[in-house]
């Protein structure tokens, strides 16, 4: 046996975050660990990895009992974490950011440490440059260098915390094959994930928790999806892509000639009334800069933008977006959707302060009384509307920021990457609420890497190209294949 | 009950925690320290930084730094003196309080506008203050003002001196600034994260600019009340004032990183440096030492403060 | 027997302790050495006296100023000696003592208002004008003259630079070619001196209103290789100054004899709080070799 | 082809862009500011705030401060002082060096092992430090010193003045430092981002103390420079010299909120500082409006610094 925990336990104040787990990982086996947003899962792999300690419960590795008290002991004893939230330096660059805590040498050949990086990237088919700077690459390159960075460290084991999350389904399976690679050299890996498919293509066996508890676990092979999600939310979830919504004539949305720097070229579309429009595309392929632009906070250019029939020539600010009607659920939680610091009463209204406000005054009771009403409404695992956002889950910061931003009841919302890393049930839920807006009139614009989401709940797909518009599907157009084709340059 | 109250009050403001360490303190190593004439007399001497704090937390909370508050009070100071000598008090204060509020403007409006680190500007406005101050008096004082405005300096109302009055005043403020208004609000969230505010809809740039007008504006208040007290109005007002300000938001528990903070905090931060001047000066520790002295109760006050 | 020797020897512990005079000295600033002297006069007079002295530093700050001796007034000493740091500033501490019953004495700068029972001063306006004499004289009445400025705002600074301008004005042949700040500091006084001498070949005399930006003025003249070409006129007499005016590398200091300042204040105040006073000023002299 | 080279580092250090344009403006004003012996004097005179700087942008861009390096300059020089009179030259500096790298280490030891604000931390050691000076001279100054120190300050070789060497050269080992090792390189990883840093395994602690003992051995070489310049050592040496070196390495490019900065910056941010009090002085600008035009003249090189 290489890992085993016994009855481990950890609280937060005022949440018991794990009771009493168990777990055993052995040489060359693919581990899945999986549990609802809160389940504590990321809790238990950063007391592997020696960031938190346990308050009760034992680790037992190669045989040895074992009680990291930091982060380092753990990674020289041969225990690499790539952690849910990237731990990434963002004005170093990619060769400094995979070598940060592993230098042996006091000094540095820096042509040396990027020939040596880019080597690891190469043979791991990361298309990245080792001498870019982190804060240049998009979210699913950093995903990469962080990955990297624990394959940088010829680890016994490796735990990899949602590392699918943000990167695409390409470079998922190019991971998967890394990781059989890994297996087969006799190396452990504990993986997470909300997406069940990939937990039945990569794992060996398979954990699970809730609301911290050791529910069980076994082979992945004697389990079904019904099974897992049955254990992970306690309960049965019928439809996985709820669509009810009815596409109505009258246009709410429409742009013409959208241009933002280099990156979005002569973009045009239109949303209809109950419509649930996509955008798709590769990495880099300008998607998610389309959604900034109009809300203001790049700057664009446009022909015409006319939103509910009414014509706006500039908006310079998302303040200004705001005020006329339009919403976005950014792509970055940490740095772009929360203020970490402040509760979640406290971010919920920062968008929504007219609703609890009047002369600049804040009515507290309505303020707390909304917030119970959306932690409720989404499920939000805390233990009041009073906790820093910074010390939830990461799928429940997520939920806080869908919620902070719907909650204005916008003519139109952009939702970008609105379910990466929530759990299965509140990915439902998600689409659910999406469904609704639709059908209030509202324009949805749902741009996504996940193709099965985008083929399953969008009427029509816009797909991108290198900042350019390859062509909108429609109806029985809209499959994976189809996509890809655009997405990478194919004309179909 | 009230128990738990007091004791969770202490762990969200451990600067209070401090505060009664070191008062503990004092009042073993000197039996004057815990009298009613020594506590008034400590609360009246730490009026005007605490004022001054109560801005600063602000600023503080959203991410920046103010360096120019001693030459905004010198500069109100010296401009009110002599709107003063010319016998009208309430024209004096208003207008101390029009150059506190517009030379925040101009460090609001640079740093917000120009994005430029709030550190060189007030630097730079601090060095430009300084000098205004100094061609504007040609570096005389300024002395003796009409009795009504002393009063402010030296009254009493139901026993308590005036600067008192006023430093509490500002500091209810304040702190339902900070805790019950959109201002408040907007302030901790552009301190904790600026991108993540503005894509809320926050106007970053006017609420930097209302921020550093407050502090502003509270650095003149601070200047109101010295001047009182001095019944003279200096060029050389002032300096240095900055970090006891600084000095004082830190010690009460905020970061300089921005986002965390409360003028509770603060006032119990002011407080602290206050009775360590004071104790030191009760126990006739030697100048000398003093700083030393000070130094540790300092590390002391924030080991405390960490302990909770 | 015993017993009543034990009994003597409380009694006089308990007239000590009850009895002994309490002296305040609230002091400007301790960042310069001429305020360090007059502490320590003040200090010698003291054990000389067998009372006891309590010190406070104001480190230049009014307010704090005032919040020393308002702490001085909280331990009821019997008499303030007080070094203001501004004289209009004082007033108010000053009035606060007088309400409490304390007599208060001023050293080196007075007091422009409050009940004061003595001061012994010190003419910085009259040692400025000496100053400006002295280089007239030694310059015949002809030359280019620069002043090196003390903290800006200060009253030392302004006093001062008020008795040398307005002698200096009295010798059309001397002209005050330049006028720059050095904070009273030695290290501004070498850098301010090197700009200034870069930009101005001629200079004959320089005044600073303190020693120490005269001797770091000094330093600078050294490093130009113009010592002796220039003539140094400083302001204090401190130690250091007096013996680089020994060496004959300072042309002259203006001394306020700090130490017999404080001596003088413990001296007087002891005799005070016994009967009355008179005034007695310290004279200024100026030190030459 | 060069013309780029030149271009591309304007763009990476945005200082020079300030230098220059500061340059150019007192080229103009003045006659005597582009000569020979006037670049060397502000060199020379640049050189003492510029190595304190040095220590300083690693503090910064660790994400730290460091208030204590004027108290560390003065304690080391005193300390320093006092053995030259022994006529020991060269266990002088070596103790003026070990001062330095113990106060360091005080600081760096407490901020890091106890986690309290680099602030408030160094606001107590810079009391501290000044007391341990006032006590330990009992406020008076140490002055006259062996020739062979006092060469330090003013000798030349090859035509260059001690000091400008020194500096020079402790900027070329900062530069290796914060370019070519691991020590540099975990610098910026633990001020662009702590809980990375530690979470990669770097040890914060180790690291955090090196570098404040960084600072303060900076300071004390800093200190060798002016004792041995003004052949005296002061009390009150350093007073305020935190915020120059602060301000210095601000211009320079770094953020004070860490993970950003390079000596390049800071050297031309020292150079700003000191051309434009020699500017000053050379145009002989009253004293009453030096401090106004200064802080334009810090607005303006930021400005220009931010047009690139
Ligand atoms: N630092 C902290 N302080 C207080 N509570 C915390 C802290 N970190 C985690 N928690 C709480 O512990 C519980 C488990 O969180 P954890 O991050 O382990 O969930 P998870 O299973 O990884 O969820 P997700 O799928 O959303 O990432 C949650 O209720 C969370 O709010
Ligand atoms: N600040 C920046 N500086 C330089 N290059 C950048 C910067 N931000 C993004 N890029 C580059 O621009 C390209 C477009 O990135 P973008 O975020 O638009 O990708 P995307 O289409 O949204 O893909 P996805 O979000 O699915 O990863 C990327 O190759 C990225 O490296
Ligand atoms: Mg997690
Ligand atoms: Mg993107």
């Amino acid at each position: 046996m290489l890992l085993k925990l016994q009855n481990i336990t950890k609280r937060f104040p005022g949440v018991l975050a794990l009771d009493k787990v168990n777990l055993e990982l052995d040489f060359g086996e693919v581990h899945a660990l999986l549990g609802e947003n809160g389940a504590g899962k990321s809790t238990l792999i950063k007391i592997i990895g020696g960031v938190y300690k346990a308050d009760e419960g034992k680790i037992y590795y190669n045989g040895k009992e074992i009680n990291f008290s930091s982060p380092s002991e753990a990674i020289n004893n041969g225990i690499a974490t790539i952690h849910q939230e990237l731990n990434l330096f963002e004005d170093l660059t990619v060769a400094e950011n995979i070598y940060v805590g592993n230098i042996q040498k006091s000094l540095i050949n820096k042509k040396q440490l990027i020939k040596k990086a880019q080597e690891i990237l190469s043979k791991n088919n990361f298309n990245i440059k080792a001498e870019s700077l982190v804060k240049e690459l998009n979210t699913s390159e950093k995903q990469l260098v962080a990955i990297a960075k624990s394959l940088s460290l010829k680890s016994k084991i490796i735990i990899m915390d949602e590392p699918t999350a943000s990167i695409t389904e390409h470079e998922t399976h190019n991971l998967f094959r890394i990781v059989k690679e890994l297996k087969n050299q006799g190396i452990g890996i504990i993986f997470i994930s909300h997406r069940l498919e990939e937990v039945f293509e990569i794992a060996d066996k398979v954990t699970v928790l809730r609301d911290g508890k050791y529910i069980g676990s076994g082979l992945v092979k004697d389990f079904s999806q019904e099974d897992l999600i049955n254990m992970m939310v306690g309960r049965n979830i019928k439809e996985m892509f709820p669509k009810y919504n009815e596409t109505k004539d009258e246009v709410v949305f429409s742009i013409k000639n959208l241009n933002i720097g280099k990156l979005v070229k002569n973009v045009s579309f239109e949303v209809k009334k109950g419509e649930i429009f996509g955008i798709a595309g590769l990495v880099g392929s300008g998607k998610s800069e389309i959604p900034l632009g109009i809300y203001g906070y790049m700057p664009a250019k446009w022909d015409e933008l006319i939103i509910n029939n009414r014509e706006i020539k500039k908006i310079k600010d998302p303040n200004k977006a705001l005020d006329y009607g339009i919403a976005l659920v950014p792509e970055d939680r940490k740095s772009m959707g929360l203020v970490l610091d402040l509760d979640i009463v406290r971010n919920i209204i920062l968008q929504n302060i007219k609703l609890v406000e009047k002369y600049g005054i804040l009515f507290w009771k309505n303020a707390n009384k909304i917030a119970e009403e959306e932690i409720k409404k989404y499920s939000i695992k805390a233990t009041s509307y009073k906790q820093k956002t910074g010390n939830l889950s990461g799928g429940n910061q997520q939920k806080v920021v869908i919620s902070k931003v719907l909650k204005r009841d916008p003519k139109v919302v952009f939702l970008v990457e609105p379910t990466r890393g929530i759990d299965v049930g509140a990915k439902v839920e998600v689409y659910n609420i999406v469904n609704r807006l639709a059908n209030n009139g509202n324009g949805v614009i749902f741009v996504s890497s996940e193709l099965p989401e985008i083929v399953s709940l969008c009427d029509r797909v816009l797909v991108m190209h290198r900042g350019k518009n390859m062509g909108i599907l429609e109806g029985d157009e809209i499959t994976q294949e189809n996509i890809l084709k655009l997405a990478t340059g194919v004309d179909i | 009950m009230d128990k738990k109250i007091i004791l969770k009050k202490m762990k969200e403001y451990p600067a209070i925690v401090g505060f009664i360490g070191i008062s503990i303190l004092f009042s073993i190593l000197s039996d004057r320290f815990l009298t009613v004439s020594n506590i008034i007399n400590v609360f009246r001497q730490v009026s005007i930084q605490a004022v001054m704090a109560f801005g600063m937390t602000m600023v503080i909370i959203s991410g920046g730094i103010d360096l120019s508050v001693g030459s905004i009070f010198a500069l109100s100071a010296v401009i009110m003196a002599s709107v003063l000598k010319t016998g009208s008090v309430f024209l004096g204060i208003v207008i101390a309080l029009v150059v506190g509020a517009l030379m925040g403007f101009v460090n609001g409006f640079i740093i917000a506008k120009g994005r430029i680190q709030p550190f060189i500007v007030t630097l730079a406005t601090m060095a430009i203050g300084r000098s205004l101050t100094l061609v504007y008096t040609q570096g005389m004082p300024i002395t003796g003002f009409p009795s009504t405005f002393r009063i402010i300096g030296r009254g009493y109302l139901f026993g308590m001196p005036y600067p008192i009055l006023i430093m509490l005043g500002t500091f209810a403020l304040i702190w339902f600034i900070s805790s019950n208004t959109k201002l408040g609000l907007y302030t901790y969230a552009i301190g904790g994260n600026e991108t993540a505010a503005k894509l809320s809809g926050v106007k970053v740039v006017k609420y930097k600019i209302i921020i550093y007008m407050i502090s502003g504006v509270l650095s003149a208040v601070s200047a109101m009340l010295l001047t009182a007290r001095l019944n003279s109005a200096q060029p050389t007002f002032g300096t240095g004032y900055e970090l006891d300000a600084i000095a004082a938001v830190v010690l009460g528990g905020a970061s300089l990183s921005g986002g965390k903070g409360s003028v509770v905090g603060t006032i119990f931060g002011a407080l602290i440096m206050g009775i360590i001047n004071n104790g030191l000066n009760l126990l006739n520790v030697s100048p000398f030492y003093q700083q030393a002295v000070k130094g540790i109760v300092i590390l002391i006050a924030v080991l405390l403060e960490r302990e909770d | 027997m015993k017993r009543a020797v034990w009994l003597v020897v409380f009694i006089m512990i308990l007239s000590l302790s009850v009895f002994s005079i309490k002296i305040g000295l609230s002091l400007s600033t301790l960042n310069n050495p001429f305020f360090v002297e007059l502490r320590n006069g003040a200090l010698q007079e003291a054990v000389n006296q067998g009372v006891d002295i309590v010190v406070v530093d104001a480190q230049d700050k009014p307010y704090k100023q005032l919040n020393d001796i308002e702490d001085l007034v909280q331990q009821r000493v019997d008499l303030i000696i007080i070094n203001p740091t501004d004289s209009d500033a004082i007033v108010a501490a000053v009035e606060e003592a007088n309400n409490a019953g304390i007599p208060v004495i001023t050293v080196d700068r007075a007091a422009n208002g409050g009940k004061v029972i003595l001061h012994i001063a010190s003419d910085n306006v009259a040692g400025g004008a000496m100053a400006a004499k002295y280089i007239a004289d030694l310059l015949n009445g002809k030359g280019n003259v620069v002043e090196l400025v003390g903290i800006p705002g200060t009253s030392a600074a302004r006093d001062r630079g008020l008795g040398f301008e307005t002698e200096l004005k009295k010798y059309p042949g001397l002209k005050l070619i330049a006028k720059q700040t050095a904070n009273f500091n030695r290290a501004e006084g070498l850098s301010v001196m090197e700009n200034l001498l870069q930009a101005y070949p001629e200079i004959d005399a320089v005044f600073a209103q303190n020693d120490e930006m005269a001797l770091g003025a000094i330093e600078a003249i050294k490093s130009e290789g113009k010592l002796g070409k220039i003539v140094v006129v400083g302001f204090d007499a401190i130690p250091d100054a007096v013996n680089a005016v020994k060496n004959g590398e300072m042309a002259a200091t203006v001394a306020q004899q700090p130490s017999l300042m404080g001596e003088l204040a413990v001296k007087k105040a002891v005799e005070y709080l016994e009967t009355q006073t008179i005034y007695i000023p310290v004279n200024l002299k100026l030190v030459v070799k």
